[in-house]
């Protein structure tokens, strides 16, 4: 324990080559496919959504280069449909929903915690390869006949109209959310019931508290989603009117139902990176969080308040009045958790011992995104202003600041902090500062001009537009340009360090945490020896005295 | 602390009362565990079956003579003996817990055999309902038919939610009564003892959250309009 | 201690206890059938679901052993329903509230002239 | 404004600067918020970068006044926007009295707009500039969405429902109308151009083009076709309520409730006659004509039914005024 602190953090430890670790103590593709190992589950967790974000990048990327002309010329209005579908549908149920949780989650929930596993090992084998067959056949749905929906798959359209292949999709999408209802269980479960003797709850790290919420909105609003998704296939196949005006059904039921679960289904994105932020920030500044009593209860009450807010998506659906306001007040208490996150961490820098690494960039990109994304849904509670920007390029522009200047960033900093333990390797820092600062600068080019764009009116899901909209819309393809090329640069790096990366000590930061005083990559279960339970982010043993 | 230590130390070679997966410290972790990973299942199904009770709801609200009307024309005796046909079958199912409690391998399958014979009685009612409804034209869709047009869009609501509802509670005891084939197998195997019971516990668990769903789905849906029956309607 | 590892010892219950539990039940089912066939207006609905929330609440406290259960146990059972009672009270804002025309506000502003 | 690069749009209607006062109060909080923040980090990250491999700060010790000072503040300025925000939102919901009503009908893909004169348009719509205008609005099929920037107002199309948004114009020219919500295939081709004239060449332009019978004409003849007047009786002599001035008024209803008769409440006794019945009828008289009836042939029906409210009293028709 105290080894590590008196020895410089980054002094090179010979490499055992011999040692045992989970990466190494079986071989062959069964033993990766029929792993219990939450550490190799993580892994594989990591190549699915790797898969789906580069084939949902793909599409988001055929979207922006029809959108540099005016015209619909590239391709058809049907294919745009159907690409900007497939871009939304594969990013939001399987890269953004599993992204944080299903990956580093799964790895470090139980490392955190100093147990062996997850409590129910087989369940989160069964959870990947719920992913994996959702997974497929959405992308079976998407790639051979096409879905048109939108990822929203709003009624009457796409339980009586759409043409796509709005079944075989959905029901991809339903097996998906039994996948993220099971991850929800097992992690709650673990985080109740496996932490080591003496790790009380005030003692865990922060990531850990964000992933608690998170699992709580997985378990408490996915079912919701599920039986929604149950009833429009129920309409579709049967013609059971839920939701069809013209079989007796009513839409704007449907989109409550969906938005009950697909607005806390952005804090089930949000929240697992707003718990990384709060790791890098300890680690980077050497300093435990600042207030992490509040930090970690503000993402508790993201998560309780999330339940209530989801008819801000419907300001102009035909909602009542009233309710639309009950919904634009409570949105508007978001903000208060959100500030004091922000604000912890940067009074967490004030007289910290910053170091500028790769995760710390993405950390900074963060907070900046996060915070441009945050503002910005200060327009979009506020109802009066909300039905000028509501459909509109603007929340576009919002939910991507959100989704990928956070969810996304988060994500690539925690992998950029965590792939030593993950690994055993480490990547090459100069390219991945440089890979860091062009996702940034491509996204703020790629997304701020969309801020323009809705407000002066430009309608979302437009597959040709008014030809005075052109400039910034070719602004906005050329960001998306810079911002692939970012995007693709860790996937190289990575993996070109998983063969030849200079192997990594157990603790390259000098961070602190039951992660770091094991080896990397960890052994099989985790612990070769019992762990010590410290304060969280003890950087100063002796200022509470010590073990 | 020390017991911890030991155990870990201990690692693989530990010697595993039979039961006890590799994660768990111990048997009463691995029970509080499993139990509490099973409730928090159930809080799931309940939000899942919780957005048709809300559709039921609204529509109902909506259409109420419509709601009233067909849910007169549902078989209250066959509905009311399916309900005690459930109940007893969460009685069966509480004695096969108990059973597994005290470690009687041979009462908890016969137990268990009770149940998913009153489960199966359970749905083999709910066959001829469902075939009654076809034959009266009441199933939603083109060919729904009700006799009073003004009433015809509620009532045919009303049936749209019966079948998914009721729909959605066979499709949970049919996956009831495939999980009880392999328990009772297991307890054929002989695999509980007195310290060894949690998946039965679970299994009871899912088994009566799928009873409360029918304690709810029996007055919602069978029982709503009885008060005018025959009334003439109003 | 994060791990008071015992867990719900609970005494096994007696079987008379469990017929008992099954007996109530069957009973409250006769109530609810019987006061449904009286035209009570408006209270038809409530009292059917109260009848029915009672069978409930019976069934997880005995059947599913609830009472023994921990504190954190009732909690999620608790959360559950008052999830579920979020999903219900707010949707019914919105359908509840649709005829209410607002006000226009006495003060308006030179700016929407 | 540059025509290549818009960067705001045009205040064209009565609302629009009343919203445009709001969204810019909330950019100021936004950049000021911003800047503070991305500064903040700069300053830190250059003041406090490590300066030893060594480095151990001090912990930082939980303050509590700190915590419940940026907790409160960010309320507080939130809560502006939100009682901001509702008071733009009420003062422009409810049109002005004697707004000029016409009728829209959201297709796949396009927009069906009818003057109450008759005149019908496609895609297109004429208005005179400084007249308030109250569009009545439902679909066919799918959910579409009324939108027109420059106006500042949106609201959804929802198939088997009315929806209504109102404006009133303040400058003339040509400004886009777009549909807002995804409804499939040609969803951005579901676009087109609201006209703001000026009145006299508005008069110009109705005498110009053939305007075919009015909305009431047409739903008269619909009223007469389908033999509503046979219960309906002008006098309340028939086995129907009577429609002469109803509109605007409260109803008691069989089941004890009261309901307001709004244009919503007459398409669902059109098409859903038991759904609300008046204290005093039965319900199976009259025959549902969902399925019948298309949805501009209601509109016309209901257009007749509010003309007959018209007629007898000298003053407008009370519109949706004043909560009751």
């Amino acid at each position: 324990m105290s080894a590590t602190l008196t020895s410089p953090p980054m002094a090179p430890q010979p490499p055992v080559e011999e040692r045992k670790h989970y990466l190494n103590a079986t071989h062959g593709l069964a033993s990766w496919l029929l792993t219990l190992d939450h550490k190799r589950i993580g892994m594989l967790y990591l190549i699915g959504i790797t898969i789906a974000f580069i084939l949902g990048g793909f599409a988001a990327s055929m979207v922006r280069m029809e959108l540099m002309t005016p015209q619909g010329d590239l391709m058809s209005a049907e294919n745009y449909n159907k690409a900007f579908t497939t871009h939304g549908v594969l990013m939001v149920f399987f890269v953004l929903i599993p992204a944080i949780p299903a990956t580093l989650g799964n790895f470090l929930i139980p490392i955190m915690c100093g147990a062996k596993d997850v409590a129910f090992p087989r369940l989160n084998l069964m959870s990947w390869y719920l992913f994996v067959i959702g997974g497929l056949m959405t992308l079976t749905a998407v790639v051979v006949r096409g879905v048109d929906t939108g990822w929203t798959f709003y009624t009457p359209y796409s339980s009586t109209y759409s043409n796509g292949a709005v079944m075989t999709a959905a029901l991809g999408i339903f097996i998906n959310g039994f996948s993220s209802i099971l991850t929800g269980v097992n992690f709650i479960v673990t985080i109740h019931k496996m932490r080591a003797p003496g790790l009380t709850w005030f003692k865990l790290p922060l990531f850990l508290w964000a992933l608690y919420a998170t699992s709580v909105i997985q378990v408490l609003g996915t079912p919701v989603v599920a039986i929604t998704i149950v009833l429009i296939g129920l309409e579709r196949t049967l013609q059971f009117g839920f939701f069809d005006p013209k079989l007796g059904g009513d839409p704007v039921l449907m989109q409550h139902m969906f938005w009950f679960y697909s607005h806390p289904a952005v804090y089930i994105m949000i929240l697992p990176p707003l718990g990384v932020i709060s790791e890098l920030v300890a680690a980077f500044c050497r300093k435990r969080v600042f207030g992490y009593h509040f930090v970690a209860m503000s993402s508790v009450s993201i998560a309780i308040i999330s339940f209530v807010v989801w008819g801000h998506h419907m300001f102009t659906s035909g909602q009542s009045v009233y309710a639309g306001l009950v919904f634009s007040v409570i949105t508007f208490f978001v903000a208060v958790p959100s500030a004091i996150k922000v604000f912890n961490w940067m009074a967490t820098m004030y007289k910290a011992s910053i170091s500028l690494e790769t995760p710390m960039l993405y950390c900074f990109g963060f907070i900046g995104l996060f915070t441009i994304g945050g503002l910005t849904g200060l327009y979009l509670s506020s109802i009066g202003v909300d039905i000028h920007l509501h459909d509109t390029y603007f929340v576009v522009a919002h939910f991507h600041y959100i989704m990928v200047g956070g969810a996304i960033m988060g994500l690539m900093g925690g992998l950029h902090y965590w792939w030593p333990k993950m690994t055993g390797r480490l990547y090459n820092e100069f390219w991945s500062k440089i890979s860091a600062g062009l996702i940034f600068a491509g996204f703020n080019f790629t997304f701020f001009p969309q801020f323009i764009l809705g407000w002066v009116g430009m309608p979302r899901r437009y597959h040709a537009y008014p030809e005075e909209l052109q400039v910034l819309n070719v602004f906005s393809t050329a960001g998306a340009s810079i911002l692939a090329i970012g995007y693709a640069m860790p996937i190289i790096y990575f993996i070109y360090s998983l063969g030849k990366g200079a192997p990594s000590p157990p603790n390259p930061w000098g961070a602190k945490g039951l992660e770091w005083d094991i080896p990397s990559p960890p052994p099989v279960e985790n612990f070769d020896e019992p762990p010590v339970i410290t304060e969280p982010y003890d950087y100063n043993p002796k200022a509470v005295g010590g073990h | 602390m020390a017991s911890h230590t030991t155990d870990l130390e201990a690692g693989q070679e530990h010697a595993h009362p039979p039961g006890l997966a590799h994660q768990f410290e111990d048997l009463d972790q691995q029970l509080d565990a499993t139990s509490f990973g099973m409730w928090l299942f159930l809080v799931n199904e309940i939000m899942f079956f919780g957005g048709l009770f809300a559709g039921y709801a609204l529509y109902r609200s909506q259409m109420p003579a419509g709601f009233e009307a067909a849910s007169n024309h549902l078989d209250i005796f066959l509905g009311g003996f399916n309900t005690v046909v459930l109940i007893g079958s969460s009685l069966t199912m509480a004695l096969g817990v108990r059973s597994a409690q005290l470690g009687r391998n041979i009462w908890v399958r016969n137990w268990l055999i009770a149940t998913l014979f009153l489960g199966l009685v359970f749905l083999g009612v709910k066959v001829i309902e469902y075939s009654a409804k076809y034959r009266d034209h009441l199933i939603p869709g083109a060919n729904f038919q009700w006799p009073d047009p003004a009433l015809a869009q509620g009532a045919q609501m009303f049936y749209v939610f019966y079948f998914a509802m009721t729909g959605m509670h066979a499709l949970h005891m049919v996956v009831g009564a495939g999980l009880l084939l392999y328990f009772i197998r297991q307890a054929q195997q002989g695999r509980y003892h007195a310290h060894y019971f949690g998946p039965i516990e679970n299994m009871g668990l899912y088994w009566h959250f799928v009873d409360i769903v029918w304690i709810f789905l029996f007055p919602l849906l069978y029982l709503l309009g009885l008060a005018f029956h025959g009334g003439g309607g109003h | 201690m994060a791990r008071q590892s015992h867990a719900p010892a609970h005494p096994v219950t007696p079987v008379g206890m469990y017929i008992g539990v099954f007996l109530t039940l069957m009973v409250l089912t006769l109530v609810t059938v019987v006061a449904a066939k009286f035209d009570l207006g408006a209270l038809n609905t409530p009292i059917a679901l109260g009848i029915a929330g009672t069978k409930a609440t019976v069934v997880v406290l005995f059947f599913m052993e609830l009472r023994h259960a921990r504190l954190l146990t009732k909690l999620a059972a608790v959360v559950g329903i008052a999830w579920l009672a979020i999903l219900l009270i707010f949707l019914f804002s919105d359908y509840g509230s649709r005829s209410w025309i607002p006000t226009s506000p006495t003060w308006v502003s030179p700016l929407f002239k | 404004m540059n025509k290549n690069l818009p960067l705001v749009p045009e205040q064209a209607s009565s609302i629009a600067p009343g919203v445009d006062a709001l969204f810019y109060f909330i950019t100021i909080v936004t950049v000021v918020m911003t800047a503070a923040i991305f500064l903040g980090c700069l300053i830190l990250a250059i003041k406090y970068h490590r300066k030893r491999e060594d480095e151990v700060p001090e912990p930082p010790k939980e303050n509590l006044l700190v915590e419940v000072a940026w907790s409160i503040v960010p309320f507080f300025v939130v809560m502006i926007i939100f009682g901001w925000g509702a008071y733009v939102f009420f003062v422009s919901y409810n049109p002005p009295p004697h707004a000029m009503e016409m009728y829209v009908v959201g297709k796949q893909w396009m927009w069906k707009l009818q003057h109450p004169e008759g005149h019908r348009e496609i895609n297109e719509l004429h208005v005179p500039i400084g007249r308030p205008v109250k569009l009545l609005m439902t679909t066919e099929d799918v959910l579409h969405s009324f939108f027109i920037p420059d106006f500042r107002v949106k609201k959804d199309v929802v198939p088997g429902m009315y929806t209504s948004v109102w404006f009133t114009p303040t400058k003339t020219g040509k400004f886009h109308l777009y549909c807002a919500e995804y409804c499939g295939n040609q969803h951005s081709g579901m676009i087109g151009w609201v006209h703001v004239m000026e009145p006299a060449d508005y008069e110009a332009w109705l005498a110009g083009v053939n305007r075919g019978e009015t909305m009431a004409q047409a739903g008269e003849r619909l009223f007469s076709r389908y033999g509503c007047a046979s219960c309906h009786k002008e006098d309340n002599s028939g086995r129907c309520p009577t429609l002469k001035d109803i509109i605007g008024t409260q109803v008691q209803l069989a089941n004890g409730g009261r309901a307001l008769v709004d244009e919503a409440y007459l398409r669902e006794s059109i098409l859903k006659p038991n759904a609300k019945i008046v204290a005093g009828y039965t319900t199976t008289e009259m025959p549902t004509f969902q399925g019948q009836l298309n949805e501009d042939q209601v509109l016309q029906l209901i257009a007749f039914i509010k003309a007959q409210t018209k007629q007898q009293t000298s003053t407008a028709a009370p519109t949706k005024g004043g909560k009751k």
